[in-house]
């Protein structure tokens, strides 16, 4: 075995690691010890992704001197590598852009905590990506929840922590299914290991055995991820959570977390159920319905919000219902589609989020959008970012939007019965994430008679401004050069089966 | 309905709990009983493990007198799952309780909606 | 001839407009080329003002739940649906169970070569008699390694929410404000009997806890449970003689400490077993003989490390609630 | 060959040339300019005329629409009488349009208007006339608008909306023709493909229809008439004089090339269309008839009594048979002359008295004698008393109606004509009975004689001995019409 | 050297503020000799092209971003890049009383390039591509003068665009899935054997992104965004939402209709049928709507609405014929609406008027400006002798020959229009010349025409509406090439 193929639990012990490192730290060291970490975290699944791409083969990792049925395991192919990648790409880049505001939102001495809290959920990130035992995926899980709802309520105003408890209190729930899902499953093949599950599914399967319950203990953990992931009529909880929290927390929550349980359901779709089982099922079906919904219902949500960081939290819940899409489509393509999607949508929920907030900082820090006009000629940096991501949003060509949507439709036409309805909501769906986003951008452009605020210009904003530059670059290389970013997810789906 | 209802009493009536505690998850408005909804959530499912790992007639998996037959001892998998989930169901209480403590302390009242209804106005 | 009608009521009748088109008179359509400006659409802003303004009452109403009808409506229906929700899943849940392989019965799918293993194995490969012990430290111990941070988390949280700190500049904390500050006056509460008990019990309790977490690889019990105990015993005394009296050798730092070597050595320790493990290298750590106290390999360190990490975790559960430091 | 070019051009390139020089000629001056070019169009167009039978293609719009001219009888026919009354009334404006404004600006429209008209006559097919028809539009509603009032600019407006409404709806059926025509070169005896006609025959009926009600928006026929009595009030007398008696007949020459030049008379003769048409045309005569007379605005009467008239003309055409026809082309000289010189009368009438209801004139005929002599002459004609032309158009239209196998309408129509008659009597003659015999308590004291300068009424005198030669000697006309009328039937 | 012409203009645009320009006039020199330099590019690639495919680059799997000069774009590119030149030197004089100069040229010349990449792209990513930019570069334009107006337009017409993108992206999808290729190619590149039962879908995809690029070309329902963005300064009014914004709307229905879905897969189906149907109510609604406006801008978009839909008229007609007649349209109409356009932006700059009952007698203070924009209104109306006519004879000559009864009803509504185009154009004329009696020309004393810079386009164009109405075979003759092929 080579050396690379340590990295991945080189990456989540690291991380695991320096969470505990950093209880002992004050803020500044703290702070310095998790950018190290991610980076250094980002630059192994870097090379464990060249590493994937050059064998063109994924492995299994022992966790402990067992082999597979006994102890844990954890397995890396490309389409894992690049995921742990891109989320430390874009965890780096939100910490980095909203670390200024890290400042006004958290009292100092608990500077600490919050790095602590970023650094676990790094390393619940990569062990739901990178596992492959379900009872390991389940610890995990709760690890992410509660350090997303640490991240929530760090900033402690009235609505943050009521927005925490309601977010708990979703999560629990569905970590409950999951659980018992989890159990029944156990139950009935008598493994907790994906790979051992999948094959003894295979065999229920095929003898008929079991059939309700399978399906039923499916449907709970999907259900459970769902709720988990904001899917549309569990989004209650999402709009303060992501519009209150400080920006970092609201960046990574929306492009990171819920991404994190999304990428678990594919895991279980594809390495405990198996794919074709799975969309043999009417699963998809109400995974697509309650997709399509969400794609109307939270943009129309945005549409009335009256503050910019809700209405790009409103907004997720819409590209979330974009990702289930995919999903229900039950294909190959539309799970690429819906891969990409994370990844696309990933770069500009937290490019929008921290661009946001540089426009509200030179508002008087006020997100109504009243107070917004003029911003963008304000703060110029953050104005063309912001434009630049919702022209993504809108799904303009040249922005990763537009492939996510390009891919979509594609796999949309590829299925008979759900074609038309795919479309015509993705063309809905377009028309009114322009009305939101545009509305927006066009606000931060007009001109206003009140020049009471201040202007940044890029000295005051260094970090910031390059952030910005650089998830907007991070966009437009998704959305220029997608072909390299579809191979990869298309090899990485192959891997999984 | 499947043959077992009545063998697997045990599993029926943690399903029956796991209603219970998600239906007061869900519903109720006072947070600590909504913290209590949960806990009963979870020893529903504590439950439901241990009966999916017991066996008729065998011992807990401890090594007694050197006796490692698969036919001595019950499936030790689920107890080790339970002890994780209590882990688990003690940090998530403790943190639901801390939230409880703060919004306590800050509206002076354990309804959720009433603290919904108090930020609204707090909002503007 | 008919009665003559005035000229204004002749003016409106169909007559009237088909001889005035005929003869060339006026036509319908012409007057329209010659127009007067439309208005142009300004929005004033003080009615933008005013609209917002509306709009918040508007919500005020729709919020305001003891009168909103609909709202009430809404919330029932709510209910409603919840509790059919709930319903539903009970019945799922209760025919998925009677469709569930028999309790009880050896030859459930369950019961495979993986618990086969662990029963067989378990003590040979792990050293521990307590197969369960042997299981989720051994086995699975990355889920442990998982459950043990989830721990942490959760105090990390409840550090973030109720720990009182003192701001550089001495700014009064926002969290302060909110607390009563009466709660710390009634410390210690100087119960006799309270007092009393708890210097009998307090020792043994913690003895007790330390004897499960010692025994932890040998018998029922270990880290969490021992850890348990001891912080329980902890929370007594605190009970009993006040924070004054705990601060003399416990503090957060003294809980930091612990926590962090514990943790770290936790993490350490595991990490080393499953590089091992993972890179087939032979581990340096010897199982011992299986029933002694020094066998299990790391169960044994691994139970202390963790106990303590209970039982300093729950003790700082109990003084945040109740005053937000140590 | 250019030859035919000259006397469309000439007077087109005055006019620009006048309406866009922005300096303010002298009036004299003026005057002068208009008066030669006027005389040298009209002796372009009459050289132009002797040159029968020359066609001359000019060049090609696109490869199926040449700009092409030709110059047939109907051509020479129109073509007189545009310029005998543009000239007229070209004269009488010298002197009428002291009292108006910007008269460079009406010159120049005039001349336009002398132009296109030429080259409408001179057309050779289609698209050609289509040209000039909207041309003639565009250049004549200036004239319309002249005097600037609101009524007038409504007026103007209303003309042109009109009979662009008109052209437009030709304009259809020229679509359809020009991809079912082999040429759209008007050709006696149509030119519609046979196999088009048979195949869709019923769509061309329709299509003819649509270009009679197109066309006959610009003769006023019924349902589209409304714009000529709002529009002859409104304009300058010399102005209206033009309108009613040669432009409006433009739509008269339109209907003459379509329906017997393209789509041929066999095509429509026993159809619904000719039904339809002569039911609109009878309706429009005794509707224009019955309109004049309850009017009391002089030059508003006329204009209705221009209805009526022109649709005796459009009756004769929809008749189809040769004494229709020639009735009516009889009937267009007639009627140009006629209506020219009411108009003109009534001009001078308004010039000097400045009065334009019919009521207020009373005794006139003391004060102007020459000009009630000559209204009373060609009013008489109008009604159809012998000698005049009109006596002589109204009995060939009588003749071919009764003679036409047309239905019901072969004795409705000479009846119609017949009761519209007497009433153009019961409208003109008023006049001249109030103007002679003003009644007992006419206060002669007060009267002096007013009569118009000779510019003006030199030009009434001519058009009255010309209606009245026309009636002398009609055998000189219907002999050169008659051998071309049967090649069209 | 495909990429070159697109890039000119981008790079110019994007100079113009970074280039520190000492006197104004240096910076007109540097733009308008940057815009000729560009225009004689592009004649040249378009009088010299190859029929080889430039590939930018990869886009995913097999789309790609690739240019390619065929007919089509020699139209159109060759329409934009003789027009701009002019509108160039015309917005330089109309800017001297507006502010933010450089953002408005930036995006201006910008706006070029776009514009002749979506002329000259090669496949239908491409054009959509170039569509969605056109959309961006062209919002601050709109928005330029930053009144609420402004802001309020700009912000609809983003709505719109984007939302008609959308859908018109399905459209691109279908043709992903269910053709050979996305490039363009005469005849469509469906393929039958993709298809199979699906050809309903299809059709109804082909309504759908009939509809979302006919945002742009402003087909009714979606029309309403073209009179408001008439707030943007005349310059961006009559090139771009006359010419090529709005063009391109129907540039992209010309290429979804004729080079990806296929006439032959269309015609005669009940897809054909419905969008003849809405491009004919387009037709009359428009109009309609222009004769009750009052100001003078929003009355030429309504009548460019209508218009348009001329020119879909001919395309959705889909035979030969009827796109000659399209591309007639397209070409000729251009040149007439700019002109007019240019006229009312003359007169809002000269005397700040922009509502039709103000124009009273302003005829005979400036003569050239109305003058010309009486020749543009008889050609709009379509006097023969000048474009229009030749344009809506060609359209309606298509129609007839297509022999499609609703074709028929069709020409109905173009000579309606034609009506109701002479209405509100010819009582702005009269207006103009013929004041009335009581008119006094106090207040007005001191208008007069404008100068060079602004008349010089407008003559250059009246003697086009000219040459093109007198003689007109050559260029038919082309279009006619086009439409069958044979470039």
């Amino acid at each position: 075995m080579d050396f690379v193929c340590n990295f991945p639990f080189f990456s989540i012990l690291l991380s695991l690691f320096s969470g505990t490192i950093c209880s002992i730290l004050p803020g500044r060291a703290a702070k310095v010890v998790n950018r190290i970490v991610i980076a250094a975290v980002g630059v192994m699944s870097g090379i464990l992704l060249v590493y994937l791409l050059g064998t063109g083969e994924s492995f299994v990792y022992w966790m402990g001197h067992f082999p597979a049925p006994w102890g844990n395991e954890i397995r890396a192919g490309v389409l894992e590598a690049g995921m742990a990648l891109f989320f430390c790409i874009i965890m780096y880049l939100s910490m980095a852009g909203g670390a200024h505001k890290l400042f006004d939102e958290v009292e100092e001495s608990k500077h600490n905590l919050y790095y602590i809290l970023i650094n676990l959920l790094l390393s619940s990130l990569l062990a739901l990506v990178y596992t492959n035992d379900m009872f390991t995926a389940y610890v995990f899980v709760e690890i992410n929840t509660i350090s997303a709802c640490g991240l929530i309520m760090i900033r402690q105003v009235g609505r943050t922590i009521e927005a925490a408890v309601r977010y708990m209190i979703m999560s629990l729930l569905g970590s409950g299914l999951l659980l018992f899902g989890l159990c029944i499953m156990y139950d009935l093949t008598g493994h907790l290991l994906m790979s051992n599950i999948k094959e003894s599914v295979s065999v229920l399967i095929q003898t008929g055995e079991y059939q309700i319950p399978l399906i039923v203990s499916v449907a709970l953990m999907c259900v459970g991820l769902c709720i988990k992931s904001a899917l549309f009529p569990f989004h209650a909880w999402l709009p303060d959570a992501y519009g209150y929290s400080t920006v970092s927390s609201a960046a990574i929550l929306s492009s990171l977390v819920s991404k994190g349980y999304i990428f678990l359901l594919i895991k279980i779709i594809y390495r405990v159920i198996g794919f074709d089982i799975f969309n043999n099922t009417r699963i998809i079906d109400v995974l697509f319905v309650f997709g399509l919904m969400g794609m109307i219902f939270g943009s129309l949500s945005a549409i009335k919000e009256n503050d910019i960081r809700r209405m790009i939290a409103f907004s997720s819940v819409a590209q979330i219902g974009y990702i289930y899409m995919g999903f229900g489509m039950g294909t190959q393509a539309g799970m690429v589609a819906s891969i990409f999607h994370i990844l696309s949508h990933a770069a500009t929920k937290s490019l929008l989020f921290i661009a946001a907030i540089g426009l509200t900082e030179v508002s008087g820090g006020s997100r109504k959008f009243i107070d917004l006009t003029g911003a963008g000629y304000r703060n110029k940096w953050a104005g063309v970012a912001f434009t630049a991501g919702s022209l993504s949003m809108v799904g303009v060509p040249l922005f990763s939007g537009f492939i996510s949507k390009l891919l979509f439709a594609q796999a949309a036409v590829q299925v008979e019965g759900k074609m038309l309805a795919a479309l015509i909501v993705l063309g809905i769906s377009t028309v009114l994430n322009a009305i939101y986003f545009m509305k927006t951008v066009i606000r931060i452009y007009a001109v206003t008679g009140d020049t009471s605020y201040p202007c940044i210009t890029f000295k005051d904003m260094k970090v910031h401004a390059v952030v910005l530059v650089l998830f907007v670059i991070v966009n437009i290389l998704l959305g220029v050069s997608s072909q390299p970013v579809v191979n990869m997810i298309e090899q990485g789906l192959a891997m999984f089966a | 309905m499947g043959p077992n209802l009545l063998v697997n009493y045990g599993e029926a009536v943690a399903a029956i709990l796991f209603c219970i505690g998600f239906t007061n998850l869900l519903l109720q408005t006072n947070l600590i009983k909504k913290i209590i909804g949960l806990n009963i959530m979870d020893s529903a499912i504590y439950l439901f493990l241990a009966e999916k790992g017991y066996i008729a007639g065998r011992a807990a998996p401890i090594v007694t007198n050197g006796v490692t037959s698969v036919e001595a001892y019950i499936n030790p998998i689920p107890s080790g799952l339970v002890l994780t989930g209590i882990v688990v169901s003690v940090s998530v209480s403790a943190l639901m309780l801390s939230l409880t403590i703060r919004l306590y302390l800050r509206y002076h009242t354990l309804n959720l909606d009433e603290i919904a209804a108090q930020l609204k106005k707090e909002g503007r | 001839m008919s009665k003559k009608k005035s000229a204004e009521e002749y003016h409106k009748t169909f007559a009237f407009h088909f001889f005035r088109w005929l003869s060339g008179g006026k036509d319908p359509y012409l007057g329209n080329v010659e127009m007067r400006p439309q208005k142009e659409y300004e929005a004033d802003p003080e009615m933008l003002l005013r609209q917002e303004k509306e709009h918040d009452a508007i919500l005020d109403k729709v919020y305001d739940t003891k009168h909103n009808a609909l709202l009430k409506l809404f919330h029932s229906l709510y209910e409603i649906t919840s509790i059919l929700f709930c319903l539903f899943l009970m019945a799922l849940l209760l025919v998925t169970i009677s469709y569930l392989p028999a309790t009880g019965a050896a030859d459930k799918p369950v019961n495979n070569e993986v618990a086969g293993r662990y029963i067989e194995k378990g003590l040979e490969e792990t050293g521990a008699v307590n197969i369960v012990a042997g299981m989720i430290l051994d086995y699975r111990a990355f889920d442990t390694l998982g459950e043990s941070h989830v721990l942490f988390v959760a105090t990390i949280t409840v550090l973030i929410l109720l720990r009182l700190d003192k701001n550089k500049k001495g700014e009064v904390n926002p969290l302060t404000k909110e607390m009563n500050p009466n709660d710390r006056i009634y410390e210690p509460k100087n119960d006799a009997i309270l007092q009393l008990v708890a210097t009998f019990l307090v020792p043994i309790i913690i003895i007790f806890g330390i004897y499960i977490i010692l025994n932890g690889h040998l018998g029922p019990g270990g880290g969490f449970s021992g850890g348990a105990v001891i912080g329980a015993g902890l929370i007594l005394y605190l009970n009993a003689f006040g924070f004054q009296k705990t601060e003399r050798f416990f503090t957060e730092k003294t809980y930091k400490w612990i926590c962090f070597f514990s943790l770290s050595f936790y993490c350490l320790a595991k990490s080393y077993s499953f590089y091992t493990g993972a890179n087939h290298l032979h581990s340096i750590i010897p199982n011992g003989t299986p029933g002694a106290i020094l066998s299990g390999g790391l169960i044994l360190p691994l139970n202390i490390a963790v106990g303590l990490v209970v039982a300093c975790t729950m003790y700082a559960f109990y003084a945040m609630f109740r005053k937000g430091g140590f | 060959m250019y030859l035919i070019l000259l006397p469309i051009l000439f007077p087109i390139l005055a006019g620009v040339c006048l309406l866009v020089c922005r300096k303010d000629l002298s009036r004299k001056l003026l005057t002068v300019t208009t008066g030669t070019c006027l005389v040298i169009t009209g002796a372009l167009a009459i050289t132009a005329l002797t040159r029968v039978k020359q066609d001359f293609t000019l060049f090609y719009l696109t490869r199926t629409l040449p700009v092409y001219f030709h110059i047939d009888q109907i051509s020479i026919l129109f073509s007189l009488l545009t310029v005998i009354v543009f000239l007229c009334a070209g004269f009488f404006s010298f002197a009428y349009m002291k009292h108006e404004q910007k008269e460079k600006r009406y010159y120049g429209y005039y001349l336009m208007a002398f132009g296109v008209l030429n080259g409408l006559c001179f057309a050779g097919n289609l698209i050609t006339f289509y040209l000039f028809f909207e041309l003639l539009t565009l250049s004549s509603f200036p004239l319309v608008l002249h005097t600037g009032s609101k009524e007038a600019i409504m007026a103007g407006l209303k003309y042109l909306f009109y009979s662009l409404c008109g052209a437009y709806a030709s304009l259809f059926g020229i679509y359809f023709l020009c991809q079912n025509c082999d040429t759209l070169t008007f050709t006696a005896g149509g030119v519609l493909q046979v196999s088009a006609a048979s195949k869709d025959g019923s769509f061309f009926l329709f299509l003819a229809f649509m270009m009679i009600l197109g066309f006959g928006v610009k003769a006023g026929m019924f349902p589209m008439h409304a714009w000529l009595p709002t529009a002859h009030p409104a304009a300058p007398a010399p102005a209206s004089a033009t309108l009613s008696a040669v432009i409006v007949k433009a739509g008269v020459l339109a209907l003459i090339r379509v329906i017997y030049y393209i789509f041929g008379a066999d095509f429509i003769r026993g159809t619904w269309v000719q039904t339809t048409w002569l039911a609109l045309a009878l309706v429009t005569v005794f509707m224009g008839s019955m309109l004049a007379y309850r009017e009391p605005v002089l030059k508003k009467r006329l204009a209705y009594s221009t209805v009526s008239q022109l649709s005796y003309i459009l009756f004769g055409l929809a008749v189809m048979n040769e004494e229709a026809f020639t009735g009516s082309l009889l009937h267009v000289l007639a009627h140009g002359f006629i209506k020219g010189t009411l108009f003109l009368t009534a001009g001078a009438i308004i010039y000097t008295t400045g009065k334009t209801k019919v009521d207020e004139l009373r005794g006139i005929g003391k004060e102007m004698p020459l000009t009630m002599w000559c209204y009373t002459i060609v009013s008489l004609g109008l009604i159809g008393i012998p000698p005049t032309g009109g006596f002589v158009s109204k009995w060939y239209l009588a003749i071919g109606g009764l003679a036409g196998d047309i239905g019901i309408f072969r004795y409705l129509g000479p009846a119609i004509l017949l009761v519209s008659a007497l009433l153009t009597a019961g409208y003109l003659l008023p006049l001249t009975i109030r103007g002679f015999f003003p009644g007992t308590d006419y206060d002669y004291q007060t009267l002096q004689k007013r009569e118009p300068c000779p510019l003006m009424t030199i030009p009434i005198l001519f058009m009255t001995i010309l209606s009245v030669l026309i009636g002398l000697f009609p055998t000189v006309i219907v002999d050169t019409l008659t051998d071309f009328v049967s090649t069209l039937i | 050297m495909i990429i070159c012409i697109i890039l000119i203009p981008l790079l110019a645009g994007i100079l113009v503020p970074v280039l520190p320009f000492r006197k104004r006039s240096h910076k007109e020199i540097f733009l308008e000799g940057a815009v000729i330099l560009n225009s004689i590019l592009v004649w040249y690639l378009l009088l010299h092209h190859s029929e080889s495919t430039f590939l930018l680059a990869h886009f995913t799997g097999d789309l790609n971003i690739s240019f390619r000069v065929d007919g089509m774009s020699m139209v159109f590119a060759g329409l934009v890049s003789g027009l701009w030149p002019f509108a160039t030197l015309y917005a330089f004089e109309y800017m001297t009383k507006e502010e933010h100069e450089n953002t408005f040229f930036l995006f201006y010349t910008m706006t070029y390039g776009i514009t002749l990449g979506i002329a000259l792209a090669a496949n239908l990513l491409t054009m959509y591509f170039f569509y969605e930019l056109l959309t961006l570069v062209t919002v601050p334009l709109v928005m330029h003068t930053l009144t609420r107006e402004a802001i309020l337009a700009s912000r609809k017409y983003l709505y719109y665009s984007l939302g008609g993108a959308a859908f018109a992206f399905i459209g691109l999808i279908m043709v992903i899935v269910y053709g050979t290729t996305t490039d363009f190619i005469l005849g469509g590149v469906l393929d039958p054997g993709k298809i199979g039962d699906k050809n309903n879908i299809l059709l109804l995809i082909y309504v759908m992104a009939f509809m979302g690029f006919g945002v742009k070309a402003a087909v009714c329902p979606f029309n309403s965004w073209l009179p408001q963005a008439g707030v943007a300064p005349t310059p961006v009014t009559a090139l771009l939402h006359a010419v090529a914004v709005v063009k391109s709307g129907a540039f992209a229905i010309i290429r979804l209709t004729y080079y990806s879905f296929g006439t032959e897969f269309l015609y005669g189906t009940w897809a054909q049928t419905t969008v003849i149907i809405v491009v004919m109510f387009t037709i009359v609604y428009g109009c309609s709507r222009a004769l009750k406006e009052t100001h003078i801008k929003r009355r030429l978009a309504y009548s460019t609405i209508s218009n348009l839909s001329y020119i879909l008229f001919g395309a959705v007609i889909m035979t030969p014929l009827g796109l000659t007649g399209a591309l007639t349209h397209l070409v000729f109409h251009a040149v007439m609406k700019i002109s007019s356009f240019f006229c009312a932006g003359a007169i809002m700059h000269q005397t700040d008027k922009r509502y039709v009952h103000e124009l009273n007698g302003l005829g005979y203070k400036m003569p050239c400006v109305f003058g010309i924009f009486t020749v543009s209104s008889l050609a709009l109306m379509g006097v023969p002798g000048l474009a229009g006519f030749i344009s809506k004879w060609n359209l309606a000559g298509a129609a007839v020959n297509s022999r499609n009864s609703l074709a028929y009803a069709g020409i109905a509504c173009l000579l309606l229009s034609a009506l109701l185009t002479a209405i509100y154009m010819l009582s702005i004329v009269v207006r103009a010349f013929f004041p009335g009696k009581d008119f006094d020309d106090g207040p007005i004393q001191n208008v007069h025409d404008p100068n060079w810079k602004m008349l010089l386009p407008l003559f250059v164009f009246t003697v086009f509406i000219i040459i093109f109405g007198l003689h007109s075979q050559p260029i038919v003759d082309f279009f006619y090439d086009v439409a069958t092929g044979v470039y």
